[in-house]
C-alpha cells in the first residue's frame, strides 16, 4: 500500500524529513504521533505525492514517489485532508464541495450523502464558506475528502478545530473507511482519542521514525 | 577533473587553463580595438566621432540579445527536458551577463543618440525594444531569486527563460515594424555604408566583446556551479544536524 | 563634444566589464572555501 | 478527442468557478473598474484635453485615445489578475487543485478564460466611458471587435501564465506586473495601431496588427498551457 524508506524531503532549505520510514497495509489505520515541526505533516505530504524525494526511496499504491508521473498519480489517487482547508470563501458550502468533487473525477451523487454525513445538509449548505466557524470549515474540508473515495486517507490533524461530536463524526468516517478495505493515515494531538482509534502509532522525531516508538 | 591547486596558487578558484587562455585573447583583442576604435578609425561622414559608440553598440545588442538570451532559451530548453544542473546554471549565467550586455547597449544608444540625433532617446526600434527586453529578462533573474524550492526556481525560470526570448524577437518584429510606420528614413548605424577602417573597427569591437563574453559565461557558470554545490554542502550539513537531534546530540 | 560622449561610453562598457570580472572572481573565492574539492567539478 | 473534450470540460469547471466567485464577491466590478475609470479620467488631466493638433484638426486626447483605453485595460487587468489567484492562495487551494484529477492545461485556460470574460465587460464599459470622455468616433466595428477579442486573449493568456510564474511567492504581486507589462509591450503596440485604425481608417492598416495580437495570444495560450503542469507540479 505504501512503503517509505528512509525519506529525506526538503522545505526549502530544511531537511523536515531526515530518514523517515513508514510501512502502511492495506485496511490499516495509522496515527502519526511527536511535537511540533518533527515532520508529520511533510510525511503526509510527500505520501500525498505533494513533495519529491531527496533521498531514499517511496512506493504509494504502486506509484514511485522518486518520478515526476508516480508523484502526479499518487496526487489523484489519495485524498488529502491538509492543514488547509483549500475552500473558496466566496463559494457556499455545497458549490465548494460539488466543485471539488468534480475536479476529483468523483461522482456527483457522493455529494448529498457527503454533506449529510458532516452535518452540513441543512441551513449550512447554502451558507458561504467564509462565513463558517473554523469547525463546520474543517467538516465541508472533510466532506470533501469523503466524496473522492480514494483508497488512501492522508488526514493532517483531523481532529483540530472540531468539537466533541465533530471529533466523534471525525472517528466514525475513519472507522467506516478503514472498514471499507481503505488505509488510513492520520496525525493528531488527540493522543488518547486517536491511539484508540488507530491500529498502530508510528513516532516521528526529529524527521525520522524511530522503531522503538510504536505500541498497539 | 584535476586539483584545484593545479591551476596554481595565485589562480581564482573559478579559473582554468581556458579562461586564461579567453582572458588573454580578450585582453589582447581589447588593445587592438582600443586602437583601432578610438585612434586609427577615422571619423565617419554623418555620425563622426559617434561611429566609434557604434563599433560596440550594434555587438552590445546582437551578444545580448541573441547570444546571451538565446543561450538562455536553450539551456532552459536542454534543462526542462533532462533536469541537467549544468544547463540550469548555464542558462542563468548567460541571462545575468546579458543583462549587464543590454545595459550597455541602452547606455552606448543614448550616448550616441545625443550628439548623432540631438536627443538622447529616440523610439528607434533597437533601443526601444532592447529596454523592453532589458525588464523582461531583469524579471527572469528576479524569477532566479523566488522564495521557492530550488526546482521550481529552477523549472520557472526556465519557462521563462524560452517565452522571454521568444518574446524578445515578437518584441523587436513589432517595433521595427511601428517604427517603420512613423519615421521614413532617419539615420540608422546599420544603414550607413561602412568601409575600411570603419568595418575592421567594428568587427573587432564585436571580436572583442565575443571574447569577454565566454569569458564572463565561463566565470559565472563557475560560481553558479560552486554557489550551488556550496547550498548542497550546507544541507548536508543541515541534515546532519536534524539527524542528530532525534537521539537529543548535537553535531 | 562628440569625444566626450565617445569617452563616457568606452568608460562605462568597459570599466563595467572589469568591475564586473573583479566581483565574478570574489564571489568565486568566497565561495570555494565553502565548497570541498571533490565537490569542484567544472572548474577546469 | 476524448481528450481534447475533457481538457474544454475542466478549463469550463475552472472558469465557471472564477466567474461564481466574481459574481458572489464582485471585486473586479467594484474595484477594478473605478479603477479603470478614474486612470482613464487622469490621463485626461495629464493630456490637457482640449489642446488640437492643427493639421488633424483633432484633439490631442482624441488622437492618443487607443494607446490611452489600452493602457488603462493592461493596467487594470494587473489587479485582476492578482484578484484570480488570490483567490487561490487564500486558503490553498492551488496545492489542492495539484491533487486533483484536472488537466493541468484545462486550469490554465479555464482560469484565463474567466479573467478574459472579466476583461471583455470592463473593456465594454471602459470603452463607453472612453468613447464619451475623449470623444473618439466609432469607425469599423468589425475591426474593432477582432481587436479587442484578440488583445483579451493575449492579456489574458499571458497574464495567466506569468501570474503562475510567481504564484506561491510571497513577492508575487510586486513581481507580476514587472513580467507582464514588458511581455505585452507588442500587444500594447498591436491593439493600439489596430484600434486607431478602427476608429479613424482605414481598416487594412489595422489588419496586420490585429493578426499579430491572434499569433501574440495563440503563442502564450499554447505556452501556458503547456507549462502550467509544470508550474504548479513544484512549489
Amino acid at each position: 500500500m505504501v512503503s517509505v524508506r528512509d525519506a529525506v524531503c526538503l522545505l526549502g532549505n530544511f531537511p523536515a524529513l531526515a530518514g523517515a520510514d513508514l510501512e502502511l497495509e492495506s485496511g490499516e489505520v495509522v496515527l502519526l504521533e511527536g511535537p511540533n515541526g518533527a515532520g508529520k505533516s511533510t510525511l503526509l505530504r510527500l505520501c500525498a505525492g505533494l513533495i519529491g524525494l531527496r533521498q531514499g526511496s517511496g512506493d504509494v499504491l504502486g506509484n514511485d514517489l522518486a518520478t515526476r508521473g508516480g508523484r502526479q498519480q499518487t496526487r489523484r489517487a489519495v485524498g488529502l485532508l491538509a492543514h488547509h482547508s483549500a475552500l473558496y470563501g466566496e463559494l457556499t458550502v455545497e458549490e465548494n464541495v460539488r466543485f471539488w468533487s468534480r475536479a476529483n473525477r468523483a461522482f456527483d451523487a457522493d455529494v448529498e450523502p457527503a454533506l449529510e454525513r458532516l452535518g452540513l445538509s441543512d441551513r449550512l449548505r447554502s451558507v458561504p464558506v467564509a462565513a463558517l466557524s473554523a469547525g463546520q470549515r474543517r467538516r465541508t474540508a472533510l466532506a470533501v475528502v469523503v466524496c473522492r473515495r480514494a483508497r488512501l486517507w492522508l488526514l493532517d490533524e483531523p481532529h483540530a478545530g472540531l468539537d466533541a461530536a465533530g471529533r466523534d463524526l471525525v472517528d466514525g468516517l475513519v472507522r467506516d473507511a478503514a472498514a471499507a478495505g481503505a488505509t488510513v493515515l492520520l496525525s493528531s494531538h488527540e493522543i488518547d482519542r486517536a491511539t484508540d482509534l488507530a491500529h498502530r502509532v508510528v513516532r516521528v522525531v526529529a524527521g525520522q521514525t524511530p522503531v522503538s516508538g510504536g505500541h498497539s | 577533473m584535476s586539483p584545484p591547486t593545479s591551476t596554481g596558487p595565485a589562480a581564482t578558484p573559478t579559473g582554468s587553463k581556458l579562461t586564461r587562455v579567453l582572458g588573454s585573447l580578450s585582453l589582447a583583442f581589447l588593445a587592438i580595438f582600443l586602437l583601432f576604435g578610438l585612434m586609427l578609425s577615422p571619423p565617419e561622414v554623418s555620425q563622426r566621432e559617434a561611429v566609434r559608440l557604434f563599433y560596440i553598440h550594434v555587438p552590445s545588442a546582437v551578444i545580448a540579445l541573441y547570444l546571451a538570451f538565446g543561450l538562455t532559451a536553450v539551456g532552459s530548453v536542454v534543462y526542462l527536458r533532462k533536469r541537467s544542473t549544468f544547463w540550469d546554471l548555464l542558462a542563468w549565467s548567460a541571462a545575468e551577463i546579458g543583462v549587464l550586455f543590454c545595459a550597455f547597449t541602452l547606455v552606448t544608444g543614448m550616448l550616441w543618440g545625443r550628439p548623432t540625433w540631438g536627443v538622447f532617446w529616440k523610439w528607434d526600434p533597437r533601443l526601444t525594444s532592447t529596454a523592453i527586453s532589458f525588464v523582461l529578462f531583469i524579471g527572469y533573474l528576479a524569477v532566479r531569486q523566488l522564495d521557492l524550492t530550488p526546482e521550481a526556481r529552477s523549472s520557472r525560470a526556465a519557462v521563462l527563460g524560452i517565452i522571454g526570448f521568444l518574446n524578445t524577437i515578437v518584441v523587436r518584429f513589432s517595433v521595427s515594424w511601428w517604427q517603420s510606420l512613423h519615421q521614413g528614413t532617419t539615420l540608422n548605424p546599420v544603414d550607413t555604408q561602412m568601409d575600411g577602417l570603419h568595418l575592421l573597427s567594428f568587427f573587432l569591437g564585436f571580436a572583442t566583446l565575443a571574447l569577454v563574453f565566454s569569458w564572463l559565461l565561463v566565470h559565472r557558470f563557475r560560481v553558479a556551479w560552486l554557489a550551488h554545490q556550496a547550498g548542497e554542502a550546507g544541507l548536508d550539513r543541515a541534515l546532519a544536524e536534524r539527524r542528530a537531534e532525534a537521539t537529543g546530540r548535537t553535531v | 563634444m562628440y569625444w566626450n560622449y565617445v569617452l563616457i561610453g568606452y568608460v562605462v562598457v568597459f570599466g563595467g566589464l572589469g568591475l564586473y570580472a573583479v566581483s565574478l572572481l570574489r564571489r568565486g573565492r568566497n565561495l570555494a572555501e565553502q565548497v570541498e574539492p571533490d565537490r569542484r567539478r567544472f572548474l577546469d | 478527442m476524448r481528450v481534447r473534450s475533457e481538457l474544454l470540460a475542466d478549463a469550463w469547471l475552472v472558469a465557471s468557478k472564477d466567474l461564481r466567485i466574481e459574481r458572489s464577491s464582485r471585486v473586479v466590478a467594484s474595484q477594478v473598474l473605478p479603477f479603470g475609470l478614474i486612470v482613464l479620467i487622469l490621463f485626461g488631466f495629464g493630456i490637457s484635453p482640449d489642446r488640437r493638433v492643427v493639421e488633424a484638426d483633432r484633439t490631442v486626447l482624441e488622437q492618443v485615445a487607443p494607446g490611452l483605453f489600452w493602457l488603462t485595460v493592461f493596467l487594470a487587468s494587473l489587479l485582476a489578475l492578482g484578484r484570480s489567484f488570490a483567490i487561490e492562495s487564500a486558503d490553498g487551494s492551488l496545492e489542492a487543485l495539484r491533487l486533483t484529477g484536472l488537466d493541468p492545461g484545462g486550469v490554465f485556460l479555464g482560469k484565463s478564460l474567466a479573467v478574459a470574460a472579466e476583461l471583455l465587460v470592463l473593456e465594454a464599459l471602459l470603452g463607453a466611458g472612453a468613447l464619451l470622455l475623449y470623444g473618439a468616433p466609432l469607425g469599423h466595428p468589425f475591426l474593432l471587435m477582432v481587436v479587442v477579442v484578440a488583445a483579451t486573449a493575449s492579456i489574458a493568456a499571458a497574464g495567466t501564465l506569468y501570474s503562475a510564474l510567481a504564484s506561491g511567492s510571497r513577492v508575487r504581486d510586486t513581481l507580476v506586473p514587472v513580467l507582464v507589462l514588458p511581455a505585452l509591450a507588442p500587444a500594447l503596440l498591436g491593439a493600439t495601431l489596430a484600434t486607431e485604425a478602427a476608429l479613424f481608417g482605414p481598416p487594412s492598416d489595422g489588419w496586420p496588427w490585429a493578426g499579430l495580437l491572434g499569433a501574440f495570444a495563440v503563442l502564450y495560450f499554447g505556452a501556458g498551457m503547456l507549462s502550467f503542469g509544470l508550474m504548479l507540479e513544484e512549489t
